[in-house]
C-alpha cells in the first residue's frame, strides 16, 4: 500500500470526472454507482495506508513540481502520517457512508448525475487537503473544498435564496483564506531573509526543523510565529465557521442534507482543526496565539448553544450544533490537547453525521417540511430513524459510556488541567455542555414524542427511508456508541489508542496533567454524565408535555427569546456595517471618483479648456483686415521691445 | 566682374519658369474660353515645370553633391555682393517649389473647369509665382530677397482674387494684399536700417560685419533686424502676424490656398533661414529667444483656433500655422547651433525634410477637398464629408492617410518629419519646445481624427459626390505615395537634405 | 550739410505716420497712401544712410524701390476696383465676410 | 530553409498578417463565407508559425533570440531590429492564440462591413506582434503607435451608441503619454550620442548611466505612457468607455493584448533603462498599482453594465502586474508575466462570453438576465469555470500569478502593498461571484430569457481551447515559467546594468558571431542618385553602421566650412 497512496484523491477525481462527462450519457443511477464506488475503492486504500502507517510510520508520494521560481518551490507531494491517517479515515469512511445515503435521498432529483460530481470533487478536494505535504497544496484544497461547498450549497440555484447562501459561503470563506495566505507568505519570508534566496520551504517537515527561527524573529512587535499562527486561525475561523466568520453555516443548510452531513458536519468544516493540529509545533511555540484559540473556541462554543436553543428549523438546531462542537475542537486544540481535538472531532464526524442523516430521513418524510413545531409523533411511523436520532442526540449529549462522553470528557480536563487552560474555560465548556444536551433532546423530542403537529396530507404521506438511507443511520449509529473506544481514558485500564497514534505527529506536547487516582477520575466522569443527564431531563421533562409552559417562559423573558432565535442579529449587524457601507464606497468611488473627478474635471475640463483655448484665438479673428494689421503691428512691437531689451540696448 | 554665362546657367531654372510664363501668356490670348481650351496651356506649364525639373537636376548632378564650390552669380560691378547662389540649398528647395507648383497645376486643371474659372492667367501667374520663389531662395541679397518676395506675393495676389465676381476671392485677395503690402514696407525700412548699421545689404558682408565685437551701430542693426522678422514672420503666417492667413486661405480658390499654404510656406522658410543665419551669425543678437517665443505662440495658437473650426479649408489653414509654429522649432534649433559654433546642418536639414513632406501631405489633403465637387459648388463643411468612408473606399483612405501624416501618427512621412524636427530641437537643447511641439501635435491629432470619425463613423444616406477629374486623381496617387515612401523610409530624402544644408553656409 | 540724425529722424517720423495711417483710416485708398508714404520713408532712409558709404548701391535700391511702390499700386488698385464693382463700397469696416 | 526561416521569423510574424490582409482586401465583400474562412485560415496559419518560436526556444540564455538587425534609417542611426526572449514570447504568443478565436467568435456577430472588420484584426495584430519584438526606438513606436488605428476604427465603426466618444478617448489618452515618451526617447538618443555612434536601438542603449536627475524625468515620460495603457489608477477612465462601446473581438484584443502593451513596456523599456529612477519611484507606483486592484474591485462591485465590470476587473486584475513587477523580484516578476497571460487568457474568455449573450439578447445590463443556467447549462458550466479561474481559485491560472506577485510583494521591505493587494482576492470573489449570481442563478423570470438556445458548437469551440490553457496555467506553470526564467532572472538579477544582445546565431558555417550574421547589411533604402558621390569623401568611420549627423555635425564636412 505504501506507493498506491496517490490513488486516495486520484480515484473520488476520476469520479467526479466520470460523472461529469460520461456520465450524462449514461442513465442517473451509473454515476450513483460510480460515485459511490470511487469513495468506497478510496476508503479501502486509506484504511490500507493507515494501517501501514500503524505499522510502519510515515509514507511520502511525490508526484512532481507544481511551481519552482527562485526560492519558491511546491512540489505535489502526498504524505499520510498517522494525522492524516485519521483524518482519511474519517474522510473517506464517513464519506461512503454519506454517498450511500444520497443514493436514496438524491434518487427523484434532476441534477443527480451533477450532485454526485460535485460530492466526489469535493472528496477530491478534502483528500488533497489532508494529505498534502505542504502549505501552499493543503491551500489548493482548502480552496477547493471551499469552492465544492459553494457549489454544494448553491446546488438548487433555481431558488436565489439558496445561491445567494452559496455565494455567502464561498466570500466569509474567502476571507478566511486570505489572512492564510498572508500567514503562508510570512512563513516562506522569514526563511528567505534567514538562510538567504534558497532557504525558503514551506513543507511541513521543513516549517517544523526551523520552528525556533518563526519564535526568536519579530515582526511588528511580535513574534513571527505569533503572527504566522494567528493569521492561520483567522483562516481556520473562515473555514470552520469559527465566531467572526461564523455566518455562512447555518445559511449553509440551504444545501441538500447529505451535504450539509458530509460537508458541514464532518469533514470540510474540520478542516480548520486539522490545519491547527498539523501546525502545532507553530502554536506551542506561540502561547498568546493558543490563549486565542482556546478562548474563541470557548466562547464560540457558548455562543451557538445558546441559540440553538431557541431554534425551530431542525437543521439550523444541528448547525448550531456543529459550530459549538467546533468551538469544543478549537477549545482543546487551544489548551493544547491536540489528540482529544483529533479525538472528539471523529466522533463529532460519527454522531453529528448520524443526527444530520436522520434529520435528512425526517425531512424526506415529512415531504420537505423542517419546522420541528410542526412535526412530533414521528416515532410510530419512523421507529429506525428515531431510535437511531435518539443515540446520536445522546452521544452528543455526552451520555455516559457514548462516544461523545469520553472525547468531550477529555476536553474539559485538558481545558481545567491544561497549563495554557484555566477554570473559566472549564466553566464555558460545562454550560456548554450543559445546554448541548437540552437544545438536542428538546428538538428530538420536539420532532418523534409527543402527539404529531403534522398537517393531515402531510401525516398521510409519513414513511420510514428506504434501506439504503436506514443502512448508513444505522452503522453510524453504532460507530457513536462504539467511537468512545478509540480514547477510553487511562482511568478504565484502557491505552487512549488515538493519543498514542498521534504521538509522533505532535512535536512539543504541553504536558497535561492526568487524573492521580482512578478516583478522581471517576469522580470527574461522574459530575461530567451529571450535568448532561440533567440537560437531558429538563429537555425531556419540559418539551413534548410541557409546550405550552415553555411558550410562557419564552413569552415572559420575550427580550431574550428574540435575541436569541434571531441569532444575536449578527448576519443584520455584519450587513449593516460592513455589506452597505462598501456597496455605497463603491458607489461613491464610482459617480464620482471616476464620474466627476478624473473624467469630469480631468478629461472633459481639459477638453474644455482647449475649445475655450480655441475659441479666445479665433476670437481674435474679426475679419477687419485693419485688426489683422493692429495684430501684426503689436507682434512687431513685441518683437522689437524683445531684440532691444535682450540685445542689451536698454 | 560682369555676367558670365555661367551665371545664366546658375540661374536657369527661373530663366525657363519666366520664359514658360511669358509663352503661356501669348499662347492664351489667342485660344479662346471654350471648355476644353484649358488644356493646351496646362499641358505647356506642366512641361515648363518639368524643364525647370530638369534644370534642377542637371545643376544637382553639378553643384549640389558638394563636390564643386557653389557658384555666386550677378554680381553688380559697384555693388554690394553677388545677388543670388547657386548651391544644394536652392536646388532641394527648388525641388519643393516645383513639386507644389505642379500638383497644383494637376489639381486646378479639373477645378477650373469646374468653377467657371477659365483664365490662361490661372497657370502663367504660378508659374511665376515659382519662379518668384526660387529666386528667394537664393537670394544673396537683402534687396533681391525683397524684390522676389514681391515678384511671388504679386502674382498671389492675383491669384487669390481670381474669382472677381465671387465676394469671398476678392475679400480675401484685398486682406492678403493689405497685410503683405504693409510688411514689405515693413521689411524695406529694416533693409534700410540694416543697411546703415553695416554699410551693405549683401548677406555675406552683413554676416561678416555684425560678428564684429565693437560694433558702433548695435542698435541700428538691432531695429533693423526686428523689423526684418516681423515682415518675414508675416509671410510664413506666425501667430501673432497671421491675421491675414485664414480668411486669405478660405477665400482664395482651393488649388491657389493649397499652393499658398505649401509652396508660399517652403520659399518663406527658405529665405527666413538663410537670412536668419547671417544675420544672427553672431551671438549679440538675441534671436533665438524671440524665435522661442513666436515658435510657441504659434504652435500653441494655430493649434487651439483649428479645435473650433467648421469649414475644411479654415482648419488646414490653421493647421498650415501650426506645422509654420513646428518648422519655427527647426529654425530656433539653426539659428542657436549657428550662433554657439557656427554650424548649419543641424535644422535646416529637417526644416527642408519636413517642408517636402509637408508639401506632399497639404497637397494629398486639399487634392481630396478639390475631388469632391460639383457644377460650380465645393463642398466645404466639415460636415460634408460624414459617411463617405465605405461610400468611397479608396478616396477616403488617401484623405486618411493625409490626415494621419499632417497629425504626425507614425507610419506616414509627417510623424518622420515631426521626429526629425523635434530630434534637432533636442540635439541644441530645447527640450521644452519639444515638449510643448508634441502636446500641441496630440491637439491636432484631435481635429485631423475628427475628419476620419466623420468619414467612417458617422452614417449618411446622401453622401457628396465627385467629379471625376484625372488630374487630380493623379496628384492625391502621387502625394499618397510619397507620404508613405517617405514615412517608411525617410533615410535617403533626408540625407539630400543634409547635403544641400552643408553648403548653405559661406 | 544735414547731419544723419535729422534725416533718420525724417524717415523714423515719416514711418511712423505711414503706419498709423495704415491702422486707422477706413477709406482703402487711404491706406494704400500710407504705405507708399512707408515705402518712402524707407528709400529716405536708404539715401540718408549711402552717403557716408562708398559707391552707388543704394541709390540703385531707391529705384528698386520705387519700382516696387508702383507695381504695388497697380495690383492694390486693381483688386479695389474688382471690391468696388461688387460690393459698391471701399469702406475697409465692411470687409469682414470670413471671421472666426 | 529552416536556417532561413529561423533567422526571418519574426519578421515574417509580422508580414504575414499584411500580407494577408491584401489577400483579403482582394475578395469581394459579399462573399460572406469565403472571407471570414479566408481570414481564419490566415490567423491560424499566423498561430502555427509562432509555435515555431515556441518549439525553437532556447531556455537557457536571456539573450534575444530570432534577431534581426538592418539600417534602416542611417542617417539617424535608426535600424529595423526585431527580436524576442523570455518576456516577450509567450505575448506573442497570446497574441497570435488569441486573434483565430475572435475571428471565430464573430461568424455571426458582424453583419455590416465584414471584410473592413477582418482587414481592422489582421493589421492589429501584425502591429501588436510588431509593438512586441521591435527592439528599436522608431520601430515600437511606429507600431505603438500604429497598433491604435485599426482598434480606433475597431471601437469606432462597429461599436455601440457612444462609440465615437469611446474611440476618440481611446485615442488622445494613449497618444498624450507616447508623444511625450518619444520625446524622452529623443533626449536619451542624444545623451547616447555624446559618446557612441548615434543609435536608436535598445540594445545600444541598455547600460547607459544617465545622471539620477535626467533618469527621473525620463522615467516620469515613460512610465506616464505606459501607465495610461496598463491602465493604473488615474487614468484608467478610458477602459470602461472603450470596453462597452467596442464590439467583442475588440474588446477581446483590447482587453487581452493591448492592454499588456503598457506593462510589457514597463518591463523592456521603463526598467531597464531607468533602473534608479524606477527604485526611487516603486513604492509609488506600486501604491498606485494597490490602490488600481481595490477600487478596480469595488467599482466593478456596482457596474450595472457587465462589459463595464469585466473592464473594471481588468483594472483591478493588473494592479497586480505593476505590483509583481514593481516588487523587483523573481517571484513577482515571473508573477506580472504570469498574470499578464492569465489575464488576458480568463477576461478575454470573460468578454467571448459576455458577447455570446450579447448576440442572443442584444443588452450588457444584468439585471437583464438572470436564470441564464437553466436554459443554457453548457454556458454556465464554461462561464463559471472562467470566472474561477479569473478570481484566482487554485488548479486555474489566476491563482498561480497572483499567487507569485502576493509572494513578489511579500519580499518587499514595505508590506502593507501585499497585505492590501491580499485583500483584492476577497473583493474579486465578490464582484465576479455576485455577477455570476444575478446573471446565471435564480429563477428565469424575464421570457425572454426562457427562449435563449445553448452555445452553438462554433461557441463551444471558441472558448475551449482558452480553457485548456487557462487548466495547464494552473495546473502544470512549469512549462510556461520555465521558458521565461532565464530571461526573467537576468531582468531582475543585473537590473542596474541591464544589456541585451543577441544570441549567436549556429549559422551553416559555424560562424558564432551574433553581430554580423544577424545584422546583415540588407539596407531597405533604395540609394539616391548623389549617394555614391558622397563616399567618395571621408567617409571616415566604420562602414557597419555610418552614422547619421551626429549632433556637433562633425565627420562629413564636405564643401568648404563657414568663415
Amino acid at each position: 500500500m505504501a506507493d498506491s497512496l496517490h490513488w486516495i484523491p486520484l480515484l473520488p477525481l476520476l469520479g467526479a470526472l466520470f460523472c461529469a462527462t460520461v456520465g450524462r450519457l449514461l442513465p442517473k443511477i451509473c454515476s450513483g454507482v460510480v460515485a459511490v464506488l470511487a469513495v468506497g475503492f478510496a476508503a479501502a486504500v486509506a484504511f490500507g495506508s493507515a494501517w501501514h502507517v500503524h505499522e510502519h510510520g510515515a509514507i511520502v508520494s511525490r508526484m512532481g513540481d507544481w511551481i519552482a521560481v527562485g526560492p519558491l518551490k511546491i512540489g505535489i507531494d502526498l504524505a499520510m502520517d498517522p494525522l492524516s491517517a485519521v483524518m482519511c479515515a474519517v474522510v473517506t469512511g464517513v464519506g461512503f457512508l454519506i454517498h450511500v445515503y444520497s443514493l436514496g435521498y438524491m434518487a427523484h432529483d434532476a441534477g443527480y448525475r451533477r450532485y454526485f460530481a460535485f460530492l466526489n470533487l469535493f472528496t477530491f478536494n478534502m483528500l488533497v487537503l489532508v494529505l498534502a505535504k505542504n502549505l501552499p497544496l493543503l491551500f489548493v484544497g482548502w480552496e477547493g473544498v471551499g469552492l465544492c461547498s459553494y457549489l454544494l450549497i448553491g446546488f438548487w440555484f433555481e431558488d436565489p435564496a439558496k445561491a445567494s447562501a452559496g455565494k455567502k459561503a464561498f466570500i466569509v470563506n474567502r476571507i478566511g483564506d486570505a489572512a492564510f495566505v498572508m500567514g503562508m507568505l510570512l512563513l516562506f519570508w522569514t526563511q528567505v531573509q534567514a538562510t538567504g534566496v534558497t532557504g525558503g520551504s514551506l513543507d511541513f517537515s521543513d516549517l517544523q526543523e526551523k520552528r525556533s527561527l518563526f519564535e526568536t524573529t519579530s515582526w511588528g512587535g511580535w513574534t513571527v510565529g505569533t503572527v504566522a499562527a494567528l493569521l492561520l486561525f483567522v483562516g481556520a475561523c473562515g473555514k470552520s465557521a469559527q465566531l467572526p466568520l461564523y455566518v455562512w453555516l447555518p445559511d449553509a443548510m440551504a444545501g441538500p442534507t447529505p451535504v450539509s452531513a458530509l460537508i458541514h458536519a464532518a469533514t470540510m468544516v474540520t478542516a480548520g482543526v486539522y490545519m491547527i493540529v498539523r501546525m502545532n509545533f507553530l502554536y506551542t511555540g506561540a502561547p498568546a496565539a493558543m490563549a486565542v484559540v482556546a478562548w474563541v473556541g470557548a466562547s464560540t462554543a457558548l455562543f451557538a448553544a445558546l441559540i440553538a436553543i431557541t431554534q425551530t428549523d431542525i437543521k439550523k438546531v444541528l448547525a448550531y450544533s456543529t459550530i459549538s462542537q467546533l468551538g469544543y475542537m478549537f477549545l482543546a486544540v487551544g489548551v493544547g490537547a491536540f489528540s482529544s481535538g483529533i479525538f472528539h472531532l471523529t466522533t463529532h464526524a460519527f454522531f453529528k453525521g448520524l443526527l444530520f442523516l436522520g434529520a435528512g430521513s425526517v425531512i424526506h418524510a415529512m415531504s420537505g417540511e423542517q419546522d420541528i413545531r410542526k412535526m412530533g409523533g414521528l416515532y410510530r411511523m419512523l421507529p429506525y430513524t428515531c431510535c437511531t436520532f435518539f443515540v446520536g442526540a445522546a452521544a452528543i449529549a455526552g451520555f455516559p459510556l457514548l462516544s461523545g462522553f469520553f472525547s468531550k470528557d477529555e476536553i474539559l480536563w485538558a481545558a481545567w488541567q491544561s497549563p495554557r487552560g484555566g477554570p473559566a474555560l472549564l466553566v464555558l465548556g460545562g454550560l456548554t455542555a450543559a445546554l448541548t444536551a437540552f437544545y438536542m433532546f428538546r428538538c428530538a423530542a420536539l420532532a418523534f414524542l409527543g402527539a404529531s403537529r403534522a398537517s393531515e396530507e402531510v401525516r398521510h404521506h409519513l414513511h420510514e427511508s428506504p434501506p439504503s438511507m436506514v443502512l448508513p443511520l444505522l452503522l453510524l449509529a453504532v460507530l457513536s456508541v462504539v467511537g468512545g473506544a478509540l480514547g477510553l481514558p487511562h482511568a478504565l485500564g484502557a491505552t487512549n489508542f488515538m493519543g498514542h497514534f498521534l504521538e509522533p505527529v505532535i512535536v512539543s506536547p504541553v504536558e497535561i496533567p492526568h487524573p492521580h487516582t482512578a478516583l478522581a477520575e471517576l469522580g470527574w466522569m461522574g459530575a461530567a454524565s451529571a450535568v448532561a443527564l440533567a440537560g437531558m431531563g429538563f429537555a425531556l421533562w419540559l418539551y413534548p408535555r410541557k409546550l405550552a409552559l415553555a411558550e410562557s417562559w419564552a413569552g415572559s423573558w420575550r427580550r431574550l427569546h428574540a435575541l436569541s432565535s434571531n441569532k444575536f442579529y449578527v448576519d443584520e449587524l455584519y450587513l449593516l456595517f460592513v455589506v452597505l457601507p462598501l456597496r455605497a464606497f463603491s458607489f461613491v468611488c464610482w459617480k464620482i471618483g471616476d464620474g466627476l473627478m478624473i473624467d469630469g474635471a480631468g478629461v472633459h475640463g481639459i477638453a474644455g479648456a482647449v475649445k475655450g483655448g480655441g475659441n479666445a484665438t479665433t476670437s481674435l479673428q474679426t475679419g477687419n483686415v485693419q485688426h489683422s494689421a493692429i495684430l501684426l503691428w503689436a507682434g512687431g512691437a513685441v518683437v522689437l521691445g524683445a531684440f532691444l531689451w535682450l540685445g542689451g540696448f536698454a | 566682374m560682369p555676367i558670365s554665362p555661367q551665371d545664366f546657367w546658375c540661374s536657369s531654372p527661373i530663366l525657363i519658369l519666366c520664359g514658360f510664363g511669358t509663352l503661356l501668356l501669348i499662347v492664351d490670348a489667342r485660344c479662346g474660353k471654350g471648355p476644353r481650351d484649358l488644356l493646351p496651356i496646362a499641358g505647356l506649364s506642366l512641361f515648363g515645370l518639368l524643364a525647370a525639373g530638369a534644370a534642377v537636376l542637371l545643376l544637382w548632378g553639378e553643384f549640389g553633391s558638394g563636390g564643386v564650390a557653389p557658384v555666386e552669380c550677378f554680381t553688380p560691378m559697384g555693388g554690394m555682393g553677388a545677388a543670388i547662389r547657386c548651391d544644394g540649398y536652392v536646388l532641394v528647395f527648388d525641388a519643393v517649389f516645383l513639386l507644389a507648383a505642379g500638383l497644383t497645376c494637376l489639381i486646378s486643371l479639373g477645378y477650373l473647369e469646374r468653377m467657371d474659372l477659365r483664365f490662361g492667367e490661372f497657370f502663367a501667374l504660378i508659374l511665376f509665382a515659382t519662379a518668384g520663389m526660387m529666386l528667394m531662395a537664393s537670394a544673396m541679397d537683402l534687396v533681391v530677397a525683397l524684390l522676389s518676395l514681391e515678384v511671388m506675393s504679386i502674382a498671389l495676389y492675383i491669384l487669390c482674387g481670381l474669382a472677381r465676381t465671387d465676394l469671398r476671392s476678392n475679400e480675401s485677395a484685398l486682406k492678403y494684399f493689405i497685410i503683405g503690402a504693409f510688411s514689405s514696407a515693413v521689411l524695406v525700412y529694416g533693409i534700410a536700417l540694416v543697411y546703415g548699421a553695416t554699410g551693405s545689404t549683401a548677406l555675406p558682408d552683413i554676416a561678416r560685419a555684425a560678428s564684429r565685437i565693437d560694433f558702433a551701430r548695435g542698435d541700428l542693426l538691432l531695429v533693423g533686424s526686428a523689423l526684418i522678422v516681423t515682415a518675414l514672420c508675416f509671410k510664413i503666417a506666425a501667430v501673432p502676424f497671421h491675421g491675414w492667413a485664414p480668411d486669405a486661405y478660405e477665400g482664395a480658390p482651393t488649388p491657389v490656398t493649397a499652393f499658398m499654404s505649401t509652396g508660399v510656406k517652403a520659399a518663406a522658410f527658405a529665405m527666413f533661414a538663410r537670412i536668419a543665419l547671417s544675420l544672427f551669425a553672431s551671438y549679440t543678437i538675441p534671436a533665438t529667444e524671440v524665435l522661442w517665443l513666436i515658435a510657441m505662440l504659434t504652435m500653441i495658437g494655430g493649434n487651439l483656433a483649428a479645435v473650433v473650426q467648421t469649414n475644411v479649408k479654415r482648419m488646414l489653414a490653421y493647421s498650415s500655422i501650426a506645422h509654420a509654429g513646428y518648422l519655427l522649432v527647426g529654425l530656433v534649433a539653426a539659428v542657436d547651433r549657428r550662433q554657439t559654433d557656427g554650424s548649419v546642418t543641424v535644422g535646416t536639414p529637417d526644416i527642408a525634410f519636413y517642408l517636402i513632406a509637408y508639401t506632399l501631405m497639404t497637397m494629398g489633403a486639399f487634392a481630396v477637398v478639390v475631388w469632391f465637387g460639383r457644377r460650380r459648388r465645393e463642398y466645404l463643411l466639415i460636415e460634408d464629408f460624414a459617411g463617405i468612408g465605405f461610400r468611397h473606399p479608396f478616396i477616403a483612405i488617401a484623405f486618411s492617410i493625409f490626415l494621419l501624416s499632417l497629425a504626425g501618427i507614425p507610419p506616414t512621412a509627417g510623424f518622420m518629419a515631426k521626429f526629425g524636427l523635434f530630434r534637432s530641437a533636442v540635439a541644441t537643447g530645447h527640450t521644452d519646445l519639444a515638449v510643448i511641439g508634441v502636446l500641441t501635435s496630440v491637439i491636432s491629432v484631435y481635429y485631423y481624427l475628427r475628419l476620419v470619425v466623420l468619414m467612417y463613423m458617422r452614417e449618411t444616406e446622401t453622401g457628396i459626390t465627385p467629379t471625376y477629374s484625372p488630374a487630380t486623381t493623379l496628384a492625391i496617387v502621387v502625394s499618397g505615395y510619397g507620404v508613405l515612401h517617405l514615412g517608411l523610409f525617410p533615410g535617403s530624402l533626408w540625407r539630400l537634405a543634409e547635403i544641400g544644408a552643408q553648403t548653405l553656409a559661406w | 550739410m544735414i547731419p544723419l540724425e535729422h534725416v533718420i529722424l525724417l524717415s523714423a517720423v515719416l514711418f511712423g505716420i505711414g503706419t498709423v495711417g495704415v491702422l486707422i483710416r477706413r477709406n482703402l485708398i487711404a491706406i494704400f497712401m500710407s504705405i507708399e508714404l512707408m515705402l518712402n520713408a524707407g528709400n529716405l532712409a536708404f539715401v540718408g544712410f549711402a552717403r557716408q558709404y562708398a559707391g552707388d548701391g543704394a541709390h540703385a535700391v531707391v529705384l528698386f524701390i520705387v519700382v516696387l511702390a508702383a507695381v504695388e499700386a497697380a495690383v492694390g488698385f486693381a483688386i479695389v476696383v474688382a471690391m468696388f464693382r461688387n460690393r459698391g463700397t471701399v469702406n475697409a469696416d465692411e470687409v469682414n465676410l470670413m471671421k472666426g | 530553409m529552416l536556417e532561413f526561416v529561423d533567422a526571418h521569423i519574426l519578421t515574417i510574424l509580422i508580414l504575414f498578417p499584411v500580407v494577408g490582409a491584401i489577400l483579403v482586401a482582394l475578395v469581394s465583400s459579399e462573399d460572406r463565407d469565403l472571407l471570414l474562412k479566408g481570414t481564419l485560415g490566415l490567423t491560424l496559419a499566423e498561430f502555427l508559425i509562432s509555435l515555431h518560436c515556441v518549439y525553437r526556444f532556447d531556455e537557457g540564455t536571456a539573450a534575444v533570440q530570432f534577431g534581426e538587425r538592418y539600417r534602416w534609417i542611417p542617417e539617424w542611426g535608426v535600424t529595423y531590429c526585431v527580436g524576442i526572449d523570455g518576456i516577450s514570447l509567450w505575448l506573442v504568443l497570446l497574441t497570435t492564440f488569441l486573434t483565430p478565436l475572435v475571428i471565430l467568435s464573430a461568424w455571426h456577430a458582424v453583419e455590416k462591413r465584414l471584410k473592413a472588420y477582418l482587414l481592422c484584426f489582421l493589421l492589429l495584430e501584425s502591429t501588436m506582434i510588431g509593438a512586441l519584438v521591435a527592439l528599436d526606438f522608431v520601430l515600437f513606436y511606429l507600431f505603438w503607435e500604429a497598433m491604435l488605428l485599426p482598434m480606433f476604427l475597431l471601437i469606432g465603426v462597429w461599436g455601440g451608441q457612444r462609440r465615437i466618444y469611446a474611440a476618440v478617448k481611446f485615442m488622445l489618452f494613449t497618444m498624450v503619454g507616447s508623444v511625450l515618451m518619444l520625446v524622452a526617447v529623443l533626449w536619451l538618443y542624444f545623451e547616447h550620442a555624446k559618446v557612441h555612434a548615434p543609435s536608436t536601438n535598445l540594445l545600444d542603449l541598455y547600460g547607459m548611466s544617465i545622471p539620477f536627475q535626467a533618469q527621473c524625468w525620463l522615467f516620469g515620460a515613460f512610465a506616464l505612457a505606459f501607465a495610461i495603457k496598463v491602465p493604473m489608477f488615474p487614468l484608467h477612465t478610458w477602459l470602461p468607455d472603450a470596453h462597452v462601446e467596442a464590439p467583442t473581438g475588440g474588446s477581446v484584443i483590447l482587453a487581452a493584448v493591448l492592454l499588456k502593451m503598457g506593462t510589457y513596456g514597463f518591463m523592456r523599456f521603463a526598467i531597464p533603462l531607468f533602473p534608479e529612477a524606477a527604485e526611487y519611484f516603486a513604492p509609488a507606483l506600486c501604491a498606485l498599482a494597490v490602490i488600481g486592484i481595490v477600487y478596480g474591485a469595488l467599482v466593478s462591485f456596482v457596474q450595472p453594465d457587465l462589459k463595464k465590470m469585466v473592464a473594471y476587473s481588468s483594472v483591478s486584475h493588473l494592479g497586480y502586474v505593476m505590483l509583481g513587477l514593481f516588487a523587483f523580484g523573481l517571484c513577482g516578476a515571473q508573477g506580472g508575466l504570469m498574470q499578464m497571460l492569465s489575464h488576458g487568457l480568463t477576461t478575454g474568455a470573460l468578454f467571448l462570453c459576455v458577447g455570446m449573450l450579447y448576440e442572443r439578447r442584444h443588452t450588457r445590463l444584468i439585471e437583464d438576465y438572470g436564470g441564464i443556467a437553466t436554459v443554457m447549462p453548457h454556458f454556465a458550466i464554461l462561464f463559471v469555470i472562467i470566472t474561477l479561474g479569473s478570481i484566482g481559485l487554485p488548479g486555474l491560472s489566476g491563482f498561480v500569478a497572483e499567487f507569485l506577485v502576493l509572494v513578489g510583494a511579500f519580499g518587499m521591505e514595505d508590506r502593507r502593498f501585499a497585505i492590501i493587494a491580499g485583500t483584492g482576492v476577497i473583493l474579486g470573489a465578490m464582484y465576479m461571484l455576485s455577477m455570476v449570481q444575478r446573471v446565471l442563478y435564480g429563477p428565469t423570470a424575464n421570457p425572454k430569457n426562457q427562449v435563449l438556445k445553448d452555445l452553438s458548437g462554433r461557441e463551444i469551440a471558441v472558448l475551449a481551447p482558452i480553457l485548456v490553457f487557462i487548466l495547464w496555467m494552473g495546473i502544470q506553470p512549469g512549462t510556461f515559467l520555465d521558458r521565461s526564467a532565464a530571461s526573467i532572472d537576468h531582468w531582475v538579477t543585473e537590473r542596474s546594468d541591464y544589456r541585451l544582445e543577441f544570441r549567436p546565431v549556429r549559422t551553416a558555417r559555424g560562424e558564432a558571431d551574433g553581430e554580423a550574421a544577424a545584422g546583415a547589411e540588407f539596407c531597405f533604402t533604395p540609394l539616391p542618385l548623389g549617394e555614391n558621390r558622397v563616399r567618395v569623401g571621408e567617409e571616415g568611420r566604420q562602414v557597419a553602421l555610418p552614422p547619421g549627423p551626429s549632433p556637433d555635425g562633425e565627420g562629413r564636412r564636405a564643401g568648404h566650412d563657414a568663415h
